[in-house]
This record gives C-alpha cells, structure tokens and sequence, in this order.
C-alpha cells in the first residue's frame, strides 16, 4: 500500500467524488450548520466544490500537486465564510508540499496532508479539540499511514467526537455551552474529505 | 419567500439595487457596489462586506460620508478575496484603503488575505475590526466578540472623517475609537429563514424569546419566556451599560431585525430611553430602524457609543447613501 | 411581539418618535405628530392620518417637503376627528389646510367629520381621496378602490408643491392628478399579527400567497401556489399596467409589506423592472423599501405613478422627514 | 308595553350594559372582523364603550336625549374606523330626536331610533342587504313595535341573515364573493346593543 503511486488523473477523481459526496450531504452539513452555526455549510461547500469540478474539467492540472492548488484556489474564490479560506488553504498548501511531482506516494501525500493541515491550524489559531475541522482532520492525516480507509474511519470518529465538545473556534463558540451535544459542520464535511479518499482509492 | 432560486437571491438583490440606485455603480457579476464617483482624489477609500441578508448594510451604506464600496458575500457568508481585492482597485485614489470587518472568522480571514492580495498589487490598506456585542464573551476561549449594530457607528463616523480628507492613519485611529466606544445587545422574537434552508434556522416556539442572539439567524446564550418591551429594554440596555460603563453622551442604535414592525420597535426605544435615563446615562442621538437585519428574524438590538465632541461632530457631518440620508 | 400591552402599542410608539426625532413635536396624549415649525407661514398645510401599523406612514412622512402634521389612529383604525381638528388648529397657517385621506370607510367618515368641525372653526379644508389599489373593483358594489402605496406619492408631491408655495386649490389639483396617475397591487405571503389579535389575521399556509392584499391584514381576492419572484412580479405589473395604461414615464414604488427582507424586495424590484421593461412602460425613478407597512405582513406591492416633467419635477424636489429624505 | 316611560337612569343602565356586553364579547367581535375585515372591531367597541360608560358614570345627564347624545359623542371621539362615526351617528341623533323629554315612551324611542339608523344609512350610502350594521339595526326598530324583546330577535336574526350576503360596503367589500359565508361584525354587535336593550328592560 505505501508502495502506492498517485497520478493527477486520480487527485481529479478525488476532487470529483468530493465534489458529489458534498452535493449529496448538502442538506445534512447545512443542517448540522444551522444547529450551532449559521445554516450555510453546505450550500458554501456545495457552491465551492462545483466551482472546483468545473475547474478541473476546463483544464486538467498536470501534477497532483497542481491537482489540489486549482482546488484549493478555487474553494478561496468561490465558497467565502470561515470553509473557504481554512479548506482552500489546506488543499493548496497540500498541493504545494507534493510540489511538481507527476506521481506522489502515499507518504508524501501524508506529509503533504500535514503540512495542509498545519496551515489551517495556523490561519484559524486553532488545534484539536476546539470542535472544529482540525479534530476530524488531524486523527485522519495521522491514521494515513495505516492506509486510506483507516484514514477515512478516524474522521469519522474524529468528527462523531465534537459531538461533546464545547466550541472554542468559530461561529458555534458564541454558544457556549449551547455547542455542547452537537457535531461540527467543517468536521463533518472533513470526514467526507477522507471517505471521498477512500473511496476512489478502492 | 420572495425569491427565484436561493442560488440567485445576491445577484438578483444587486440586479434590483443598480435600477433603485444610479447612483451607484453595481457589479452584479463581481459582487461589488462601489459609489459612483469612485475613486475620490485624495480621499482615504473605505470599503467594507460580509454575508448578505443584513440589509440595507452594507450595500446601502455605500455613497458620499460613508463607504466607498461594499462586497456582499453569499446569505450569512462571508465574501471572497476575489470582491476585496476588486473593489480596492475601484476606489483607491492613492490615499490608501480601510477595510471595515466585522468580527466573525470567515469574515477575518477572507479580508486578511484580501488585504495581502490587494497590497501586491500596490495598495496601501488598513483594516479595522468591529467586535461590539456583549452577549459573547471575549476570552481566548471564543473567536471573540461579534460585529453587528456598531458597524453602522464605524462606517459613519470613519466615512465622514474620511470624506472630511484626513490620512488613513487617522481614519483608522477614528474607526478604532469608535469600536472602542461601542456595545451592542439584541434579542430575538422568531428566528430568520435563510433562502439555503427554506425554514426557521432555529426553533423557538412562540411565547419565548432568544436573548443575546447574533446577526446569522444563531441562537443566543439564553431562552426565556416572553417579556415586554420595557423588560427587554431593562436586560438589553444593562448588558451594553454595564459592559461600556459610558461616562459620555451616547449615540442609540435602536435596530430592527428585519420582521418586528416599525411601530414596535419605537416603542421599545421609549422603552430603552426610559431605562437609560434611570441608568443615568446621556443620549446624544438617537437613531431606529431596520439597519443592520437578519433576514425576516424579529427581534431588535441596542448599540450605544459613548462620543466626544468631535465623534459627535462627524457623526452629524452629511452622508449620502441609500440607507442613511442627512445634511447637506 | 415586542410590546407592553396591545393597549398601549400606538402610545409607545409616539413616545418612541419623540425621543428618536427632535425635529417633530409629538403629541402623545393627543395623538398628533406636527413638524416643529408649524405653522409655516403662509404655507399651505397638509394633514394626513390612518390607522397604525403602516410605518413610517404616516408620522415618517412629516418634516419639510411633505406633511404637515399626521394623526395615527390605533392599529388599522383610522383616527378620530379630534384629531384632525387639532392638526388642522396646529398647522394652519390660514393658507388653508388639505386633508391626504386614503379611500377606507373609516377614514372617509372621521376626516368628513372632522373637517366639517374644522370649518367651524374657521380653517379653509379641502380634501383629496387616494384609491389606487386596482385589486379592488371600483363600483357601486363596493367601497371603492382602497388608498395603499400612491399616498406616498399623493404626499410627497403635493407636499413639494406646498412647501413650493402653491396655493390651496393648486395643491388639491396636484394631489388629485398624483391619485389620477397612480395605481397599485400588492400579494402577502404571510399575514400579520397584530397586537389586539394576537394571532395572524388569517391562515395563510406556507406554500400559498394570496394575491391582492390590501394593508390591512385582509386577506386578498384570491389565493394560489407559491410562485417564483418573476411570477409574481408578472402578475403584480401586469395588474397595474392594464387598468393604467401609462403613457408617461413612471415612478415605481416597490414597497414591503413589514417582514420581507429587503435582500429579497431588491431582488423583486430587478424583476418588476424587467417586466416593466417587456409591457414597453419608461420608468423614471425606482424606490425600493418599506414605506407602507402592514406590522409584519410579509409580501409586497407595486405602486406605478405615471409623472409629466412637473410631476417628476415635484418628486425630486427635497423632502426632509424621518422616513424619506433627499435634497437640500 | 308602549305606555312605558324611560327616564335618564334607564338609559344609562342600557349604556352600561351594552359597555359589559362589548367587554364580553369584544374577542368574539374581533374574530368576526378577522375572517372579513381588519381583527379590530371588538378592541373598537371596547374602547368606545368603555369611554362612555366612563363619561356617563362622572357626569350622568339629566335626559333620555342627553344620555344618547353623550354616549353618540363620546363614541366618535374614540372609536375611530367606520364604526365609530357609525354607531356614534346612531346614538347621537337617536338623541336629538328625543329632545330633552325627560321620560320617554316606546313609540318616542322607536322614533329616535329610526331616524338614528336613517343617519347611519345616509352617512354609510348604505342600505339594509349591504352586509353592514343595517341589517341587524332596520329590522331591530322595526319590531320594536313589539316590544323590547322581539327587537332583540330581530336583531340577532338580522345579524344571521348576514352571512349568506355578499358585502357591497365597508372594508368586507374589497373580498367580493369571499366575504360570503361569514356575519358581519358590525351587525353582530348591533345585535348586542338590543340584547342589551332588552335585558335593561326584562
Ligand atoms: N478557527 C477555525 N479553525 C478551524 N476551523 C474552523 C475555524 N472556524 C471555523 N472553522 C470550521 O468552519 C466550519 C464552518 O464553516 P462554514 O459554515 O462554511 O463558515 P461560517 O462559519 O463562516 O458560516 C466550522 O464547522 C468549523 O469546522
Ligand atoms: N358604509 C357602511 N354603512 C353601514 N355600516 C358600515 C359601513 N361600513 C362599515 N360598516 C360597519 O362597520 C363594521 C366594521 O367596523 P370596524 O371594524 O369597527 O371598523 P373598520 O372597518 O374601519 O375596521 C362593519 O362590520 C359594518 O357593519
Ligand atoms: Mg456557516
Ligand atoms: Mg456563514
Ligand atoms: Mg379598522
Ligand atoms: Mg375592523
């Protein structure tokens, strides 16, 4: 598995199962949106992974890490809202990890990840454990190295688990400790992220 | 709703803006509303934006004595780099620009790295945040306070010191005053219906009432049972005194959410004046009406700003705009 | 809703006005709002009244350039002769004094009595009757047209005329050609509440409107599936074009009913233009906003006035009041 | 019955319990006017009689008439809407006919009362059949010649018959055909101010 190598062709059809999982569970993240937030995260995300298909289609990126920069560019001109900057900042700083590599492994996709990551904790000062994206990220990126599925399950859980949390970041802090008893929205669109990863990777 | 598709409710708006207002040029595409004389020679640009469905802020805010332009964002979403970036190049005259953010984490970061953008290009900018409401508490447990009524306080008096000629340094140093001179409360009555979600954003059963609510149709720190006018006006007007302790005259923001009617909400600012006066505080000016709303939510807030001579002065300075009309 | 008690709401709302607009003196006990330098010598006075729950109409619209003086009644009952009397003894500057009277039973019989009283008393008093909603069939089989949205622009012209100089009869003869020229047609997706009731005035499902509402928390002449704003802009436009086959240039009020956003009432106004513009009709100002209210009716209506140079000349003359100000 | 003699006093309690019955029944009022109207005839007839038992009660007038003619005026000056021009006429010029008599028979009040309702058909431009007061008012006089209490059923019955009616005046006109199948408010609370008459006189 580590031995694995990635193409463009398969960042594209990630992007692209993204793009149907968010169109899918639009309702569901806006839902979750509208509990401890603001009623839009999935109508943002849906908009901004449109706009990241289309994009994609139009002109299809040579490299991977050219793959994940249009996204991320992309998300940062077209969802607006905490998302956008926060998952057009991790795409694109993945993709500027992976560099201009035709073909990435799945350790440096890993380390690209991190890196991603990193740069959304930077931007939102921001860690796990504040009920936000990062706790459905973080464990994932991690999990990684045992694979796409078990990195798409630790979102999952990484997500599920904001459940009891208290926000600190974000729109759902204002609550207090009205955010306790209610998933994250960016959690949950993050673990669709990694579901999608597994998904086409299967 | 009064609506086509919720995909086009921000481009039909603009749409219907550019006929009521010729006075303005509208970018329905780019999202941008910029004052038709734009750029002003020698004139420090202000632009401000965030999520729409806060009519008539910030779009009718923009015109002579206030904002140069304005980026409205998706409903309750912050806008993108790109309308930033766009409008600074519209309105800079060389002066600089101030971008005016209202303290919500998309609206920070998608102005921090319009600003970055936009000074790549060239543009001196300076950015200001507004973080009035009280009902949040501002801790490193929290994103921080949030903008809502005084919003219309900074745009005001900044745009006015602004058009009065002064340097960006000084018309920021006014905006920040201005923030640090200003609290805000509000309360809501029914929640608001995003075109997005088509029904109540959240649930509250009549006879209740939402205290400490923010301007995205989110719940607020507290559910209680119905109150009157002067009830609320006692727990709102406390939470803002308490919290700014003024020790000069105020401006008043008696601000509609959007759905409670004119004739209620001047009822309760007799109300929030009656409370002010046993709370020993002076009233400069008052002002009420729907100005910076939550879609259809019901529901008001109060903004005080304490002012001294010369933010009395800019205040009652001419402005010209869709929303906010007075002088010359 | 945001009251003391239903009994108080229109007495609370005037001691709302009074502390939020220094420039009118409000009297509360008397139920008349005046602007603070009447009589205007010379000037002849314009006195209008109504029920409550249309704000700003018709308190907003007193101030230079438009009223003289307003007399709100209680909520959607027109007002009292007494009042009007001691309006028309308060602004009278025995230039004489024009009653603005929207065509309702109610207020056709109190403003005849009162200006019956008034002459008594030694006041000059004509008065002009607004009938502009085309929903209603004007017959013998009715009270004939109901007065909605043209008072505003019954007001404000004949109030430049006034403020002009114009004699009594030269102000009547306006405010009858503005009536002349003026049609209207409004739709309600959500009725009102109002404060006696308690409740909606009528059960309106969501998914429903009903077409050809009045102000009054009525309900229409017919109900049907929700539409779309175009649709609904279609219908509206058509309602009025039809029965008043413009042939000038027109003023376009479109007006929210309370609780449409005003995100959404710019996206109709795109579409009324745009429907305008299929029906050939040239349009010569647009005004987007909530001007005559129904307390928290969501919905809205076209007003379409069709204006000569003179007319057009009036309208963009300057008007200073709390609800409509431009010029100067 | 047409030798009775009324005095001030009779009028005044008539007065007073038309203001308990407008107290009682001013929801039931209102919720008439809701389904045709503008939901404000009950607070209407509320404020206004509770005006005039005010007004009666601190100066009560000597005369029949006077009581009449107070209650009339004290009615327009505080009820406003069309039915306070409307009932005001009613018991002002009911008032005026009877003078200043300081007794009055049946015959004598039938009188006032019928040129009261001709005052209101004249300044309404209104006629039994238009769905108005009327309909509960003109036939109510004219079975006052039978007494106090075949006023009130004929009342009571007017206001009945008005549900079948489609209403050509007052604010129930602009509904057209949809104003078919409610009773008129304003007939309603004639109804109420014979019942009243009756009781009084029982
Ligand atoms: N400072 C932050 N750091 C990391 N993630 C954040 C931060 N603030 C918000 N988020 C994420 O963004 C999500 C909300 O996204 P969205 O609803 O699209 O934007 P908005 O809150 O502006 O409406 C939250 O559920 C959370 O996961
Ligand atoms: N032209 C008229 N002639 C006689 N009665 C009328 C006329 N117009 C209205 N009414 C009566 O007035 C009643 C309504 O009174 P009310 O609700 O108090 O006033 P408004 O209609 O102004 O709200 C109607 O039910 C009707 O009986
Ligand atoms: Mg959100
Ligand atoms: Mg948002
Ligand atoms: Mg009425
Ligand atoms: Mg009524």
């Amino acid at each position: 598995m580590s031995e694995t190598a990635l193409d463009a062709a398969f960042f594209v059809r990630w992007m692209t199962a993204v793009a149907a999982a968010v169109d899918r569970e639009a309702d569901h993240l806006t839902e979750l949106d509208s509990a401890i937030g603001d009623a839009d995260h999935g109508s943002n995300l849906k908009r901004g992974f449109t706009a990241v298909r289309t994009a994609l289609e139009k002109e299809p990126p040579a490299t991977p890490g050219a793959v994940l920069v249009t996204a991320g560019k992309t998300l940062v001109s077209t969802v607006g809202g905490a998302s956008g900057p926060l998952f057009g900042t991790l795409l694109r700083r993945t993709g500027k990890t992976l560099g201009d590599a035709e073909r990435v492994g799945l350790g440096e996709l890993r380390d690209g990840l991190r890196a991603g990551v990193d740069a959304v904790g930077q931007l939102g000062s921001s860690a796990p454990g504040d009920k936000t994206m990062l706790d459905a990220l973080d464990p994932a990126v991690t999990a990684l190295a045992d694979g796409f599925a078990a990195a798409a399950e630790a979102a999952g859980a990484g997500s599920r688990a904001t459940v009891p949390l208290q926000a600190r970041k974000g729109r759902a802090s204002y609550l207090g400790e009205r955010s306790i008893g209610h998933e994250d929205p960016g959690a949950a669109s993050s673990a669709l992220l990694f579901a999608a990863l597994a998904e086409v990777a299967r | 709703m009064l609506i086509n598709v919720a995909e086009t409710v921000v481009a039909d708006a603009l749409r219907g803006m550019a006929v009521a207002h010729p006075e303005l040029v509208v970018d329905v595409e780019n999202r941008v509303v910029v004052r038709r004389d734009a750029p002003v020679a020698g004139k420090v640009a202000l632009i401000s934006g965030g999520g729409s469905g806060h009519e008539p802020l910030h779009g009718g805010f923009v015109g002579p004595g206030m904002l140069d332009a304005a980026c409205p964002g998706e409903v309750f979403t912050s806008p993108v780099p790109d309308q930033m970036v766009r409008a600074a190049a519209a309105v800079d005259s060389g002066a600089g620009v101030l971008f005016l953010v209202k303290n919500y984490t998309g609206d920070v970061l998608n102005f921090r790295m319009a600003a970055e953008l936009a000074e790549d290009e060239g543009v001196t900018v300076a950015s200001v945040l507004v973080d009035d409401d009280v009902a949040v508490t501002d801790s490193t447990f929290t994103a921080g306070r949030r903008g809502t009524g005084a919003t219309l306080f900074v745009e005001k008096i900044a745009g006015a010191a602004a058009e009065e000629g002064a340097p960006l340094e000084r018309v920021e140093a006014v905006a920040r005053q201005v923030v640090g001179a200003s609290r805000s409360f509000g309360v809501a009555l029914a929640a608001c219906t995003t075109p997005a979600k088509g029904s109540p954003t959240f649930d509250l059963p009549s006879g209740q009432l939402e205290l400490g609510v923010g301007i995205h149709g989110e719940p607020g720190r507290e559910r209680r049972a119905m109150m009157t006018s002067r009830e609320i006006a006692e727990v709102t007007v406390d939470a803002v005194v308490d919290d700014l302790r003024p020790e000069l005259p105020v401006l008043v923001l008696v601000n509609g959410a959007g759905a409670t009617p004119l004739l209620e909400l001047y009822g309760f600012a007799a109300e929030v004046h009656r409370r002010l006066a046993d709370r020993e505080v002076a009233v400069a000016r008052t002002l009420v009406g729907d100005y910076v709303t939550s879609l259809d939510m019901a529901g008001a807030s109060v903004t005080l700003c304490q002012v001294d001579d010369e933010l009395l002065r800019l205040w009652d300075a001419p402005v010209q705009t869709a929303g906010l009309r007075w002088g010359r």
